[in-house]
């Protein structure tokens, strides 16, 4: 009993891990655009496509495949990033929803008119099981964990050391002012937005694994994962985030074997909404942003 | 004067344009000749892949009888119809295929949920729905005697395949403890149901019991509870495309090799297997028919079917193929291809299909046999065909 | 800009200029209305098919089009009350079996009603966090509708949903080919959209679009923003569970997928690509997006391809859809010599 | 009755968290009277505004108007009674609607009964509007837009939107009006007639006036009596000549 527990909380750290990835950038975002990204799963399902296509077509070693899901990502965000993202820094909340429900429409629909809308196999990855204290874990999922670490701490040192983290923490802190001292608001914007993009595909890379199954549809229900962590964890906070991915990902497997896997999915919004009906603004303040 | 003029003619202008362009888009029934066959699947959206298989076969079955020089002279074609697998689109593209493509038959669809929601619509229509792929009991209770007379199967129902399962699994491997876990729709509810009702001839039991949706990716809470649970099998009833994650899974919860999935989601399949050797050896399934089975009908298929596209056929291609030849004979037998003697030629047809020979039953149901395997060695081995005569409720 | 002010401005215009030529809308209007009742005479069962779904996606997007185009509120609900509306009527149908106007009435009041208590929390909330609450209602409203098995069928949905049946007196007939359900739906579009008309034009019309336009200056002048606010959020999902009603009724089926975001995506962009805040633009946006792309088969993806693109082209480009359009359109009709 | 302030505020306290933004503060209005409050900025003028027209909740203290205790009511239940209304620094009109559509909506809270009633549909409704209709054009005529009455009012100049608002809020027909900062960023050759504006209704239709103004020159002109804010207290009252002389008033302006 009680191992099945710690079992299963570890197989949320695990998903809560995957989640931390994703929802980092969509937060990073959101803190510097002032925009909720709606096609934020669709760039980790675009990772996870740049990967399968490399392995499937090309018959490129997983690691390699890591690196072109990313840059293919990065790629793409390159392009919506120049194209939308851009022009939505202090554009109307409304105008943000609406745009990047437009890039997840198109993003989505063209991977599965070019690739077919049914499930592929993902082949690569290292899917071997192995034992750590008692658990059996596949190798890919602790590789999971141990990147999802490198991230938040990579994250953290970015913003607080790097000149480009910094200039991100004052953009999400005040534009205005930006702007005035010099700092170029529309750059920081594209490459926080390719930077949380490419952590996207990233997360789907390396996901792909253990999920076996690649289909266009599988970002929508990244995104709808990711939403409620973002606004739970604080709009624009990081380390909140992190907690809130953690949070969602050990429930979710909770739920799952104590109360059914169909309820698993609906979690993070009932969460979020009954969050949302005690404290508007979320667990953790918006205030301390990065 | 002439601005006037002009806006009052533009007014017509545009009603008499209306009037032209819509007009036309009501087009009458073709009479030249060919024999217009509907076929509604899931095309797009997350079972595309069934809705691929089912059209090539049906496709590769019209071609064959065109080749031939058509049924009575008439060439077949075949009009898809995308149900994206989804019981509103179904009716949908049911609707389009009647009103707008004026199909004289339809062939559809793979989901049970999505044919039930599509009988009354044919029914309503007068036209000939012919499931080739729906193993939910229900349809042809509801069919033939039970109502809708329009209705046809040629596949075998799940309370069939519950039973051979089981009967399998209970005398063969001396299970009595099950885990279910199949997938959430009218066809995984359905066989679990049916499976239910024969648990006591075997004097077995359900430990745990779980229901996924379609595209579901973590099952690992489920197989570490069912692990646990002392279940010496699990019940999957699914889809095909999560039998290989289910397999990884196995594997890596501890459970690939010690509790084999017995039922039905293409355990048999190359693809299926090389996921997961481990976790699908020694897995039993019922299936309708399989690339591996043994008569010179289904090699000579498999054979062909491979030279045209590629790539090794599945049940569907199988099914729909089998299906539309089947079809293709009940009009040459009619004579006609007028509906309501295409429907009483089905009737009393006996079909030689590549497991054997088809007929129907009062509730248009046709009497196929379900060929049980069982994965041994990283192949299926075929244990038997069985069929069993089905007890209508009444 | 706003039909009030633009109808208020022609008929303060009328009275100042001296009027030589005709105005051409009203016949223009009545035409167009003539032209709908005599449609199946020259159309086919497909084209209707293809009418008869814009004119029930019109339902919600009227709805939608109070909440945003005249009171400011973008939200994703819209698909979570037509399910509610569906599965209102299909249970009702399908267990009790009462007729069809019992159950479409039943389905707007039940939607409006659940509205209320989700409306008090949601409507608390700011822009964002609005937008994710009311994108929480479908995604929940699909849960419970592929959860609550003993009451939903789950993933299996509700099939054979009787066709909608009247009786007055001795006389009874059933709604069931194309044409009958088309002549059925148009009168309820019809009077919708009059409904929708005489509540933006009464005096709390006018209220909605002040509270769009600036929620603070509407309070300082008296007006109870946050009571308009939680009854146009109750209109609005009662139009959108009259819609599922239908829907249900013409499909025969209602599975938990009519609980999905692709649906409230598409009444937005009803509403934004029509213009939002006018009427007419509402109308012509459903025709458009929804009744030409069924018409035209457009594969889905396509469809939601060149949907996203128009989100996109909406945001950044023509923010007020086709409304100037439209307006520009009439104002033709309407132009004195 | 007469004898009676028509806005009474004692001890008004709000704070946010530990930092006192306006810390009891005692003012009252007189009928017909146009009292000026003034103060550096960050002296809590703003916020002391908000909490008296139920913007804001105040922490503490009461809000009386016309006798009636009003303390803790919100910004749309004081202002459907028609009694006190409110300008706003910023924001003034309903941008995209014009001149007379903005008058008819200030006034319609104030002529329909209960939220319901304005859904009408039927004669009752539409003659009330009718009215309302002609009363604002009434007031556009005094307040000398006739002539842009169609414009969207947010393509006006600031100074003509300050009068659209002002010709706002007499459309209920008010006891008293609270100004924030009427003068802000218009056009100085405009402050003569928004001063005059001021001083017709205060004579012909006997609304008396609360006004934050920074402009020196208005506040002589207009008011009889002046509040001094500074860091949430009052310092001073008194009339603008005692107040101009005043030492702390003058430390409180330099040092701020």
């Amino acid at each position: 009993m009680f191992y099945t527990v710690i079992e299963q909380v570890v197989n949320g750290i695990v998903s809560g891990s995957v989640y931390a990835i994703v929802a980092v950038g969509m937060t990073m975002i959101f803190g510097v655009l002032r925009a909720i990204n709606f096609a934020h799963g669709e760039y980790y399902m675009l990772g996870t496509f740049g990967a399968w296509f490399a392995i499937d077509y090309f018959d490129l070693p997983y690691p390699v495949a890591i690196v072109i899901g990313v840059v293919a990502t990065a790629m793409i965000a390159v392009v919506v990033g120049n194209f939308v993202m851009q022009r939505i820094v202090g554009a109307p909340a409304e105008a943000g929803v609406l745009a990047t429900l437009g890039v997840a429409l198109i993003l989505q629909n063209t991977v599965i008119l070019v690739f077919g809308g049914s499930y592929k196999f993902f082949s690569g990855g290292y899917i071997e099981p192995v034992s750590i204290f008692g658990f059996t874990l596949a190798e890919q999922r602790i590789l999971i964990i141990i990147v999802g670490l490198i991230v938040f701490v990579g994250l953290e040192l970015m913003v607080t050391y790097s000149r480009m983290g910094k200039a991100m923490r004052a953009v999400s802190q005040n534009i205005e002012c930006c702007a005035v001292v010099g700092i170029d608001v529309s750059h920081i914007a594209l490459w926080t937005f390719i930077l949380g993009a490419g952590l996207a595909g990233l997360s789907g890379v390396l996901t792909a694994p253990v999920n076996v199954s690649v289909y266009g549809g599988m970002g929508e229900l990244i995104t709808f994962k990711t939403l409620p962590i973002i606004i739970m964890g604080g709009l624009g906070n990081v380390r909140g985030t992190f907690v809130a991915a953690m949070i969602l990902g050990i429930a979710e497997s909770l739920v799952a074997t104590y109360v059914g896997l169909q309820f698993r999915d609906t979690v993070g919004f009932a969460t979020l909404m009954l969050v949302l009906m005690w404290r508007p603004h979320g667990l953790f303040s918006a205030q301390a942003r990065f | 004067m002439t601005i006037e003029l002009s806006r009052r003619g533009f007014c017509i202008g545009t009603a008499l344009i209306g009037l032209q362009t819509m007009s036309s888009g009501a087009f009458a029934r073709s009479e030249d000749g060919t024999v217009k066959l509907g076929l509604v699947a899931p095309m797009s959206g997350p079972n595309a892949r069934y809705g691929a298989f089912s059209l090539r076969g049906a496709e590769m079955a019209a071609k064959e009888i065109n080749a031939g020089g058509g049924v009575g002279g008439r060439k077949i074609s075949v009009m898809p119809g995308d149900s994206q697998g989804t019981p509103v689109e179904g009716v949908s593209a049911t609707r389009r295929l009647i009103d707008q493509s004026q199909v004289d038959y339809i062939i559809g669809d793979v989901s049970s949920s999505v044919t039930l929601a599509m009988q009354p619509v044919a029914e309503d229509a007068g036209v000939l729905l012919l499931n080739a792929a729906s193993s939910n009991p229900k349809i042809t209770y509801k069919a033939g005697v039970g109502g809708f007379k329009w209705t046809y199967r040629n596949y075998p129902t799940d309370e069939n395949r519950a039973l051979i399962v089981l009967q399998y699994a209970a005398e063969k491997k001396g299970f009595t403890k099950y885990a279910v876990l199949s997938v959430d729709t009218d066809y995984g509810r359905a066989a679990i149901e049916f499976t239910k009702k024969y648990l006591p001839r075997f004097k077995s039991q359900i430990l745990t019991e779980d229901y996924y949706k379609e595209g579901e990716v973590d099952f690992r809470s489920v197989l570490a509870k069912i692990r646990d649970s002392g279940a010496q099998a699990i019940i999957m009833y699914g889809n095909a495309d999560s039998t290989p994650i289910v397999g990884r899974q196995m594997i890596e919860v501890g459970i690939a090799g010690k509790i084999p999935l017995i039922g039905n989601a293409e355990f048999n399949t190359a693809s299926s297997i090389k996921a997961a050797p481990k976790a699908l050896e020694g897995a039993i399934e019922a299936a309708a028919w399989l690339p591996a089975y043994d008569s010179p009908k289904s090699k000579a298929f498999v054979e062909k079917f491979i030279a045209e596209y590629g790539e090794a056929p599945n049940n569907h291609a199988y099914v729909h193929w089998e299906t539309v030849h089947l079809l293709a004979k009940a009009i040459e037998q009619a004579q006609s291809i007028d509906r309501e003697k295409v429907r009483a030629a089905l009737s009393t047809i006996h079909y030689e299909s590549a497991v054997g020979e088809v007929t129907f039953d009062d509730h248009n149901q046709a009497r196929l046999p379900m060929i049980l395997l069982e994965i041994e060695h990283g192949k299926p081995a075929i244990k038997g065909a069985y069929s069993a005569e089905i007890d209508y409720p009444k | 800009m706003t039909e009030i002010v633009r109808d208020q401005t022609m008929t303060q215009a009328e009275s100042a200029v001296a009027t030589t030529g005709r105005d051409l809308r009203i016949p223009f209007g009545l035409a167009l209305i003539g032209l709908a009742c005599v449609a199946p005479l020259f159309l086919g069962n497909y084209p209707l098919h293809a009418i008869i779904i814009a004119l029930i996606f019109l339902l919600p997007a009227h709805g939608l089009n109070l909440l945003l185009g005249y009171t400011g509120l973008l939200s994703l609900a819209q698909a979570a009350f037509f399910g509610i509306g569906a599965y209102t009527s299909a249970l009702l149908a399908v267990h009790f079996g009462t007729p069809f106007y019992l159950n479409f009435l039943a389905a707007g009041f039940v939607t409006g009603a659940i509205a209320l208590p989700l409306g008090i929390p949601a409507l608390r909330l700011r822009s964002t966090s609005f937008v994710m609450c009311t994108l929480g209602f479908v995604i929940i409203g699909q849960a419970i509708a592929k959860n609550w098995i003993s009451l939903t069928r789950g993933d299996m949905g509700l099939a054979a949903i009787p066709k909608p049946h009247f009786s007055l007196g001795p006389a009874s007939f059933t709604v069931s080919g194309t044409v009958g359900f088309y002549y059925l739906v148009l009168a309820i579009a019809a009077l919708a959209t009059l409904a929708v008309y005489l509540i933006v034009r009464s005096p709390a019309g006018r209220n909605m679009i002040a509270i769009r336009e600036n929620e603070t200056l509407a309070e300082s002048v008296g007006i109870p923003t946050w009571h308009y606010k939680l009854i146009v959020f109750m209109i609005s999902a009662a139009f959108a569970g009259l819609g599922g009603s239908l829907y249900a009724h013409y499909l025969t089926v209602v599975s938990p997928l009519t609980f999905q975001m692709y649906y409230s995506t598409t009444m937005l962009i009803i509403v934004l690509g029509g213009g939002a805040g006018t009427i007419s633009g509402v109308i012509f946006g459903s025709l458009l997006f929804v009744g030409l792309t069924e018409a035209l088969r457009v594969a889905p993806e396509l469809r939601m391809i060149a949907y996203g693109f128009f989100l996109l082209a909406l945001v950044f480009y023509f923010p007020n859809g086709f409304a100037p359009l439209i307006g520009r359109f009439w104002s033709f009709l309407e132009r004195r010599k | 009755m007469s004898g009676l302030p028509i806005l009474d505020i004692s001890g008004l306290c709000k704070s946010y968290g530990a930092v006192r933004a306006v810390d009891g503060v005692d003012l009252h209005v007189n009928r017909g009277e146009i009292c000026g409050l003034i103060g550096p900025n960050g002296s809590g003028k703003s916020t002391f505004f908000d909490c008296v027209t139920g913007l804001a909740r105040p922490s503490a203290g009461a809000v009386k108007l016309d006798g009636q205790d009003i303390t803790g009511w919100s910004l749309n239940d004081i202002a459907r009674e028609g009694r006190m209304l409110r300008s706003f620094q910023k924001t003034v009109v309903f941008s995209a609607l014009d001149i007379e559509e903005n008058l008819v909506i200030a006034g319609q809270m104030f002529t329909f009964p209960g939220i319901w009633s304005t859904f009408g549909i039927g004669t009752a409704a539409r003659n009330r509007v009718a009215a309302l209709r002609e009363r604002a054009r009434e007031l556009i005529k005094i307040a000398g837009l006739w002539d842009v009455r169609f414009q969207p009012a947010g393509k006006l100049s600031g100074g003509q939107q300050k009068l659209i608002q002002f010709a706002s809020m007499l459309m209920p027909e008010p006891k008293l009006i609270l100004l924030d900062e009427p003068m802000a960023g218009i056009n100085p050759k405009l402050i003569e007639r928004v001063v005059d504006s001021i001083r017709l209704a205060n004579t012909s239709f006997g609304v008396s006036f609360l006004i934050i103004e920074h402009n020196i020159d208005v506040v002589t002109s207009l008011c009889k009596r002046v509040v001094v804010l500074d860091q949430g207290r009052k310092l001073a009252e008194g009339t603008p000549d005692e107040i101009v002389q005043n030492q702390a008033v003058r430390e409180a302006y330099l040092g701020g």
